[in-house]
């Protein structure tokens, strides 16, 4: 099992869940982040005060899977959410030892 | 039934219908007897007394969790609503039609027939009739709202409109007969200038019923429940400050010296309420709180409320000292011990501030404010007190007993509760199919999916 | 002129610059003519209507996406800064100067030159000429902050700032002076006490017309688009609700009994247009909203605008009833299926809601309300009807081809709207260089980087 | 004295302690003499004026950290409590008793001793003499208040409170007595119609040297900090310009010619003072920004202040125009070079704006305006602006001087900042024990372990 | 050492971190987040326009533990958050590499 | 790769990034979390009702980068953030598989 962790622009977000609907991967897990990389900073000002903009809201969407599921989901967040521009967000893929669904206390791929 | 016929020979049917609730000027007081600057106080004074429940929808729309803060608006707006037309349909004619045996007003303005554009011959005779309706519906429509800090985040929508149209119409109308309507509890002698016993031990001792009967939250035992959004609840507080003056002043129902007085000690007793709650927490637990200074805040004009027309500045200051501490202990140390979930307070506040307010009326009253009115204790005359008590347990065993007729009565039809997992999701959600702050909070920048 | 020159021959010539636009008593009535009475309801009802365009700003501003809520602030706000300006040097006149042909007003009180301390010898003359100005610049202020709606989200900045000047100048001072200024549509005797087409149709149909120029948000076909607060949204109703007793009830610009019947009815309309909007929704799809609550006030209120001098309290319950369900309609099946992108329902309420006021008054006006003003068809004049259709009618096509070619003309200069990267970030990060949050919700503590 | 002998003979010691301080009718005018349409106006004036500190309570604490906003809204809560019964007990007859030696008012109205129903005999002799003490009071309320902005997220709660006491009365009520209590200042001939020397150099002079004493906040230097709430800031605007009608149009103290023109320059001045910061900001970074709209609205509200019962509508727009960017540039430029941490620019607005406002009365009064008050540079008269010099001097130094004073006294007794930590912390959880925003943004809606 | 990452709902945050304590396990990293799984669409309505709610508000809570207390853990939260219903929410065990407390500098088991 | 997760006090957050920014790491996602730990419980009071706080705000900074990188990154974050005090916070590091460029689809070590 892997685990995906998709860090996109918040417009993507109901494009890819969509799609991953179609997949029939409805299981994900998402979180409002902000953040850095190559986009370069903009201006904002208060009160004539300039201030610098590094952060950016982005939002991360975490997807569990099964081994042969990988590169599926991952062709899948490229297609919708890729737009050739800087800032589109990065995909992290990280090793997972378990699984366990708290109602019923399975473990491992039935917990999925 | 001129008009009705009038109408008629028209040719119109649809006016037959119209019509029959038309003005007859003849029922009418001289419009020449219009006094223009009473006439604009108590319009605006009407406007501050409605901006009030909106005050209070924020007040406690900001103590409850983000979960249920629609529930809480939707409750307050409601009341809104349904008493507004309830009011001008059949409250107002309950409440100030022609005596009938002290007990109810007669139905002679049902649907505002009769009203016209002329002064009432009986009441604020100086200002166009339905000015003083509006003013007074105003009253009706927050004594309704008050009640519902008390069962906040767990009654039912549906049980909650049949409740507010039936208490409104069996409680709050009587009594404002009775006190204000020339009903009994005025041939008695009791003095409640602007709503002491009518508006807060009704609301107050009625939540306090309600909550009872509908039992505490689960999530209460569980967890504290904290306010999900205090700058709201303060600005609930202010626009309510704002709008007591109106509440209070317009009392007066002209614009005079009795207004000016009844304007400053308002202020004073609601400012010395926020001073002493304050006081009284920093010595208890050490800290100061904001929660506690708007709290404190309502308190004193709860109490003042009944006082208004007839103390002077310096017994408002002793009556706001008075309340705070009082109130403070109600909700911090009785509610806990005796295990009742007041969720927002509104017995803790109203039930109690409105009950200290009409037993302090008794002891500050003075003729040298009011010289229409009565003295109390402090200025020789003790009899005073005794009718202002008999008036506080009136109101109590009236609203008391009502209020459990009215639930257990719509208790025999449907459960008065949402179940254990709709108010685990929020009343927002289950009862009314929206949140308060759209996926906002979650930084997808308030979007779903299309249905 | 005198003024001018008593100022140069104090050698003054700066004086010369500003006391050119110095009251001309002479050309006004006399001051002991002002009645207070009259004036303190008009100078509070004025800031009573005042209040009502922030009102909008918060009802709108919780409607949008979060990081569109300042790009909506700062439109309602610039309209109350660019028209309260627009209106002493040129509105007013334009709108309430002598009668040139019924078309539009003399430019004699361009700059408020001759405008004094006394009454204007033509309206409201119990009361200060500058009172009457400030009352009616209001109604001008929120007619173009209601605009706002249609096109929120999308529109370029310095294309709304242009917009807004055309518009108020070429749009509302025109139909202002047919309807209360003398002009041909008060000669036709057209019924709008408050104003049903100068207000709410003129700005719900300019911003359906500005709605169809702009096109669709790019992200409206990607994802439904969820209130980003809607407690905001509720305290911006309830702030148009206490500001609309100044709107209706002052437009009788006196402290009489016609403004306390509009008063009551617009009280009531109000009440009965949300009873009746959450009535069609709960009926319709199951759940009674509290978004939908503060709409149906709304629509309430719209549609009583226009009658609220001329109809009874029975009357304004029905048109509420009325008004509700058919703007349900409009802004849930309608819209939807037409496929313009009204973004906050400027047209769906202000629109459909104006013209069903201003109809139903040629049904429910009567003269038993309001002596000086016409009988509706069911109180036997049919006529009325027509003549408010008329009027409508006017109004549809006048503001709808203005709006039209104000729109086309700017876009021969520059695009009207962002781009699409632009909207995307959100208007307020992209035209204002702002976010209305700070980085608080990012739980860093509102900080940023110093430039 | 008789009444206090009457209720001693009525055997009750509680009267005397009471009745001590109730009205002695003797003391006042004719209550024949009060007229309904102007102390409906100052009612609600004064309402209006009241309702302001709430607004700066939402506009100072939109500006702050999240983690603070308790903090600003207590400060200006306890403002509220703490004047108001400071006002009735000494602060009123401080200001406006008999007159000493020009300096300072006599104790005659203590504790609202000799205050009856009736008009009082110097003031405003047209409505109660309550009404009129009410409305001042709120005037001393909200100056006080302005201060806040200077020393928010860093100072003491307690020593805020001994601050405002001390502050209000050896500040504030003398300075209003030399200007409107018949003090020097008025024998000077200064113009302050409504309070620019009076409330807005006196707090911002004050806050500044209030700012330089305690020091900038730590974090400061290590970040920007950004406004966490900008749509709270907007509606505090909001409600600063809707009460300021009551502040400007209600210094008329009746419901005249003159209070129109006043309420008509204040929304004009208000409007420029918009445009004009908006202008200025999107040259010189090219962005207009909602802050940059509100901020530009209160300082042309605050330049207007003292002049708006003297100047035509022409010379408010100038004066909004001019005070704008003048302001613009002081907030966003001197404060950087001076270093002073002016947190929320109490000084930048409102003395910067308040200074211009009261020199601008002396260019632009006009008698054209107010008859019974002067000419000013533009109109013939430059000694008028050397008055108003001298005054705006008189004003700063003394303003100055004692908040100084008053500052280092009590930094003798303890120390006037929180620590580092508590600052890092927040007040509002290390002052306060409380949240603004409960866990509802941590998403565990709103709850926590009970203690 | 192992990160356990359970996503629960946020009614059952209170009364885990309450045994978690009993326990003494003190540390966890509490995170707000939406989630999508079995959990049925909810429907929602804004002026009469249907809206479909799939993501519903969860709490991630995340505790780093030495391997021997891994099971304890789970036994708890399986406890104290399993009702049996869809939507009770997952576990999932993750490797960890090293822990390092930052006011002290320790690091690894020590830094816990 | 490793992926280091910093959990620190919001107050460092901005020197932290400056820091780094000198380092001329820029690439970053930063979360809100609420933090519970050593650091002992706060009171707070509702209406006289005492409430005890035990999770604190705190910043989580997420940091992927080539192995190398990683001790520099960790003296950094120590240096900017540590004050000695309890509640400074934690660093965790795991293990990576792989790292995807959205906008490229870019692979590994280039995706960074
Ligand atoms: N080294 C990194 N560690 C953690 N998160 C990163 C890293 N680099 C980028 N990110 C995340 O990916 C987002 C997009 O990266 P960015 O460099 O801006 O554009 P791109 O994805 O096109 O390279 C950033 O906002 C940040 O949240
Ligand atoms: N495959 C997955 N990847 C990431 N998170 C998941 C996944 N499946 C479920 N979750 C998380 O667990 C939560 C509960 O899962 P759900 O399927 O709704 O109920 P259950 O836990 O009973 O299976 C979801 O809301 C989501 O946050
Ligand atoms: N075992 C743990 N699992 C997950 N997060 C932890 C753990 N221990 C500490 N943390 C996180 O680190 C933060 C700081 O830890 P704490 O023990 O309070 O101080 P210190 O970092 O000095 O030990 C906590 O608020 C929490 O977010």
């Amino acid at each position: 099992m892997k685990k995906i962790e998709a860090i996109i622009r918040p417009s993507n977000l109901e494009t890819l869940k969509a799609a991953l609907n179609a997949l029939e991967v409805r299981g994900m897990t998402v979180y409002n982040v902000m953040g850095r990389g190559l986009q370069k900073d903009v201006k904002q000002f208060y009160r004539g005060q300039e201030i610098s903009i590094d952060l950016f809201p982005k939002v991360k969407v975490e997807i569990i899977c099964r081994d042969h599921w990988l590169d599926r989901i991952i062709d899948v967040i490229l297609e919708e959410c890729s737009s050739g521009q800087i800032g589109d967000g990065k995909i992290f893929v990280y090793p997972i030892e378990d699984i366990i669904r708290i109602s019923t206390g399975e473990r491992g791929d039935a917990a999925l | 039934m001129n008009i009705n016929l009038r109408s008629i020979k028209n040719g119109s049917l649809a006016a037959a219908l119209v019509g029959i609730l038309t003005p007859l000027p003849a029922l009418a007081a001289d419009a020449s007897a219009i006094n223009t600057g009473d006439t604009a106080w108590i319009m605006i004074a009407t406007a501050l007394v409605m901006i009030m429940t909106p005050g209070l929808a924020l007040f406690y729309g900001g103590m409850v969790r983000k979960k249920n803060v629609l529930s809480i608006l939707m409750q307050c707006f409601t009341v809104i609503a349904l008493v507004s037309v309830q009011w001008v349909l059949l409250g107002y004619t309950l409440s100030f039609g022609p005596d009938v045996k002290g007990i109810i007003g007669g139905l002679d303005f049902w649907g505002m027939s009769g009203v016209g554009l002329e002064p009432s011959a009986t009441y604020a005779t100086t200002i166009p009739h339905t000015v003083f309706i509006m003013f007074q519906g105003m009253f009706a429509i927050i004594t309704a709202g008050l009640i519902t800090g008390a069962f906040a985040e767990r009654m039912k929508f549906s049980v909650f409109v049949i409740f507010t149209l039936l208490w409104t119409t069996l409680v709050y109308d009587p009594l404002a007969h009775w006190v204000w309507g020339g009903g009994f509890l005025a041939k008695l002698g009791a003095l409640d200038f602007a709503g002491g016993t009518v508006v807060h031990i009704s609301s107050g001792v009625s939540g306090l019923v309600a909550a009872l009967i509908l039992g505490r939250r689960f999530s209460k035992d569980r967890e504290a429940i904290l306010p999900h959004n205090l700058p709201m609840t303060v600005t609930g507080a202010a626009l309510l400050w704002f709008g007591w003056f109106g509440f209070n002043a317009g009392s007066a129902l002209a614009a005079n010296g009795l207004a000016g007085m009844a304007f400053l000690v308002t202020n004073t007793a609601a400012a010395s309420g926020a001073i002493s709650w304050v006081l009284a927490e920093w010595l208890d637990h050490g800290k100061p709180t904001i929660f506690g200074a708007v709290s404190g805040a309502v308190a004193g004009l709860v109490a003042v409320t009944p006082a208004s027309g007839y103390v002077t500045p310096l017994a408002s200051i002793i009556i706001g000292l008075l309340v705070g501490p009082i109130c403070y202990l109600a909700v911090s140390r009785v509610k806990e011990k005796l295990g009742y979930d007041d969720a927002l307070d509104a017995f803790g506040i109203h039930g109690v501030g409105g009950t200290i307010g009409a037993l302090a009326t008794g002891l500050f009253a003075t003729t040298i404010i009011n010289s229409t009115a009565a003295n109390g204790l402090f200025y020789g005359n003790p009899h005073q007190l005794w009718v202002q008590f008999v008036s506080v347990l009136i109101s109590w065993s009236y609203a008391g007993l009502m209020t459990f007729l009215i639930l257990k009565g719509i208790s025999l039809v449907t459960s008065l509760r949402v179940n254990k997992e709709e108010e685990e999701i929020g009343l927002d959600a289950s009862l009314h199919g929206e949140d308060a702050y759209g996926y906002s909070e979650m930084g997808v920048e308030g979007t779903g999916v299309m249905g």
